[in-house]
């Protein structure tokens, strides 16, 4: 570990909103959590934290690798580096049923189109659904990653399209009013974690609410990127700046994972 | 068997079908010659439909699809899916949504000759609404409610794998998604491979696929491609990012499709055609 | 861990157990720990209760025994299985009897964390008079009435495996059973194996269990004799055929039991004596 | 193939009523037929049919093993012979999901304790099953095989203690009265072959009626050895003698495989 002095003078030196996200998201993963990672940010920010503090982290993706520790970031969730570099690879119907409907994962870790303040998250369509404006790519595994997870993590760039007052389609379950009555195994969203702060549900109400900060990030920025009267906590924390290990390893991470992909067959 | 004959036998219109193949081993090849052969009237499943079901369904040949994440994986979005759900174009596309879980566990229940799958699944999310194939079902002995869709039994299921042997025996391994249950779960199955080799040289309890349970096995190198082959070839990640801008205009889509499908024999001339113009 | 650690820690009287291995692989060392620690009041499942089932049985541990076919494998009856059903001695055995198909299928809903499992099953036969739990649901979609059953959460499973690493993940090859199922549906696992090594050097898809998923992992050498260990050693079948006259007599069973189980501090010491009197 | 007439000749001169039920019973298996194989009796016929007629057919054995080609009779349904010759191995859940209950299998080939004249089977219990007087082992996979192969086959010793009238206990079902008006998948038992001939079901009635006679055996010795009333064809054939080869073929696989048993560790 480097001297944190120094490191925190190297990081505000510059480091972007998305690499705060990424980093920020990252230090929520425990070493030895069993975590079902989505694809994209989630699977950065989870790969950032198996390279940094959580080495024994046991990442899953749901094409069915198990214990996976890849050298550069998947862009498919069936990337080949998945599959070389995983204790095991199992059948897709034995991910869904035996891990995780099993009860086998400690965190899913979703990422998500629109999401409302109860952590609701859509990923189907904008507009209505027989005649949408946009169509999403729908489902994949969220549906069930969102209610059979221990606990789920949303990565999710803040703004008011994506922070929406009612969703148009409820693609995966949040906390809040909908999931009152509803025998639901894991706890539902608990963390999250935008390019300005941390959002974590109200003790009371379940509300999503502003219970950090990123430097530099201000509560009336988060409210104008929200688009429902964003609730924030009596006592905000700051989270945090990047430290210079944390950058490095990130850069270095994507910056393989650029040139991995760049290539051809 | 060559994949012309195996398409031209097993694979009829207003069948159902599932190409499946998870990121890997998608079957490519398979898909083109379905396209050549102008199937129609098809219902196509698929937990990840993405470029090769965009083709078919931009080409005409699908009527109602199945799945649960249609996307380019690290691109966007499937343009002529889009167009078929947005614009009904060049025919309305009806779709059935599900998750994940649900088409997993619906593949499995057909692979295992049942009618129906339970899991837990759906708590609070709207697909019900859209869905009528998505039911509740009382456990009998603890009246706990779970979620239950029909299985997913096709007349066709068309996977690619690496390696089958001189009898048909297939082996595939890596990332082995749902094939064995779509295989399994079907009518009939037909098989490309990457290799036609002596000896499978499996690992105990290595994932094969016996050559009774198949209708064709059809050796096409490259079969998966741009997807990739574990063992063989990586993913093509390149193609992907360049299909984006081909498929996002009707016009350009159509060309590529004419080109590099309709005017081929085979794959083996698409393949030739991609090398000759630098694609691959 | 140690074995003896093993099952202090995690078996209780009172519990229920899955001692499974499908002929291969049966963890016998793992079983006379049990019976050494005077384990009483347990409900085993079991798919093929054999010789293991048949001392524990026999030494008084059982009170519940879930099953689908008991006996010696090639040989006959499990004697003390059948004293205990049909004498009562050492006390009375209460079974509940079941197919393979229902008992396979109750695992593999357990791992899936469901209640129940549907099959295809018990047409016709008289288990339904006799075993209160297997009852019928019908389709939600075709009303066709299939049978189902309770699925099988053990407290504890135990296996017995090949291999594993210094980090506790177990590799497991051949005839693999319902092991995986029975771990993975039971809430604490402990799995004796052959050897530790330094790699597993698995093949993809081979069958790994994670350490994670894992109570406790014991080196246990010889621990499936007098089953076998592929890749290790052979079935012993002159011990399966021997152990008919030992378990015959209530007499000739306690002193083979004292001798080589309860006599011994642990399965090394039972295996030199069993090497002692020229059995192994 | 060597010639018949020699054969017969050869055959003639001695062989055991146990070695024509085998050689009887591996006739009656196809070559490229799919066969789920019960323990003993089933299997020696099956791997016979295997060694001589049917070199592609599919032999299956519950504990997971698919194209299985024993060299040795496997002792157990889970010997280390069946897997290291199999096509492929499954799990056991697999096995009886995908394979028996997804309708893969042509013939199902059991033993049994005890059948009745509809090809009802007891390996459960004789006596009453709260106070058996005789506890058997149990159901295994019989329940299953009987109703989801296509059809079955079943071999058993003729005596009026396996033959009889009324079973204590139906642990797979047969055909007759208590098929009517079940949603049976498979055509159920087809051929019952004994020590003495072989039963089929009347086309009409179901029951099982004597149908062939091995040489030497005779309708009076079948019916003596029959716990009810044993029906009788009108058309009554008469098994050909077994041939030189077949019992050839036959004593080298017991042989080989008492070798191969009587073994230590």
């Amino acid at each position: 570990m480097s001297d944190p002095a120094r490191a925190d003078a190297q990081a505000v030196s510059g480091y972007s909103a998305d690499e705060m996200m990424s980093v920020a998201a990252s230090r929520l993963l425990d070493d030895r959590t069993v975590c079902f990672v989505g694809i994209g940010l989630p699977s950065e920010a989870a790969n950032l934290a198996r390279l940094i503090h959580a080495p024994n982290a046991v990442l899953i993706y749901e094409s069915g690798t198990i214990g996976t520790r890849p050298d550069v970031l998947p862009l498919s969730i069936g990337d080949g580096e998945l599959a070389d570099t995983a204790r095991t690879v199992v059948s897709v119907p034995e991910m869904f049923r035996y891990w995780l409907q099993g009860g086998r994962i400690d965190v899913g870790f979703l990422g998500a189109a629109q999401i409302d303040r109860w952590g609701n998250i859509n990923t189907t369509v904008i507009g209505p659904y027989d005649k949408p404006r946009t169509r999403l790519p729908g489902a994949g595994g969220a549906p069930e990653i969102a209610t059979s997870s221990g606990r789920v993590y949303v990565i999710l760039r803040q703004s008011p399209r994506a922070f929406v007052e009612e969703l148009d389609f409820v693609t995966s379950l949040g906390g809040g009013p909908r999931r009152q009555g509803l025998a639901v195994p894991g706890a539902g969203p608990q963390k999250l974690i935008t390019d300005l702060g941390i959002l974590e549900p109200h003790p009371e109400t379940g509300e999503l609410t502003l219970t950090a900060l990123h430097p530099g990030a201000t509560v009336e920025q988060a409210k104008a990127k929200t688009g429902w009267a964003l609730q924030v906590a009596d006592r905000l924390t700051e989270t945090p700046v990047p430290s210079a290990q944390e950058l490095e390893v990130l850069r270095a991470l994507k910056k393989r994972t650029a040139e991995a992909h760049s290539g051809d067959v | 068997m060559h994949l012309e004959e195996a398409v031209r036998r097993f694979v009829k219109d207003g069948q159902s079908l599932s190409l499946e193949g998870f990121t890997h081993l998608i079957p490519h090849a398979a898909g083109h010659e379905i396209i050549r052969q102008g199937r129609r009237d098809l219902t196509l499943y698929r937990m990840t439909p993405d470029l090769i079901y965009d083709q078919m369904i931009g080409m005409g040949c699908v009527r109602k699809l199945v799945f649960s994440w249609g996307g380019n994986p690290g691109v966007g979005s499937l343009h002529r899916f889009r167009d078929a759900v947005e614009q009904g174009w060049p025919q309305p596309l009806e779709i059935r949504e599900h998750s994940h879980a649900a088409m997993a566990n619906a593949y499995e229940a057909g692979a295992a000759n049942l009618p129906f799958a339970v899991f837990r699944g759906y708590l609070g999310t709207d697909h019900q609404k859209h869905n009528p194939d998505i039911r509740r079902i009382a456990c009998p002995y603890t009246g706990e409610e779970l979620a239950c869709v029909p299985s997913i039994r096709p007349d066709v299921a068309v996977i690619h794998a690496q390696q089958a042997d001189r009898e048909g025996n297939v082996l595939l391994w890596g990332i082995v998604g749902v094939q064995k249950e779509a295989v399994l779960a079907a009518r009939h199955a037909i098989v490309t491979v990457e290799e036609i080799v002596d000896d499978l040289d499996a690992a105990p309890n290595a994932m094969v696929l016996p050559a009774w349970t198949l209708a064709a096995v059809c050796e096409v190198p490259n079969g998966a491609h741009p997807s990739y082959a574990h063992g063989y070839y990586k993913r093509h990640n390149r193609f992907y990012t360049q299909w984006d801008p081909v498929a996002r205009e009707r016009d350009s889509f159509r060309d590529w499709m004419q080109r590099y499908v309709m005017d081929c024999r085979d794959f083996g001339e698409t393949w030739s055609r991609l090398q000759e113009d630098g694609h691959v």
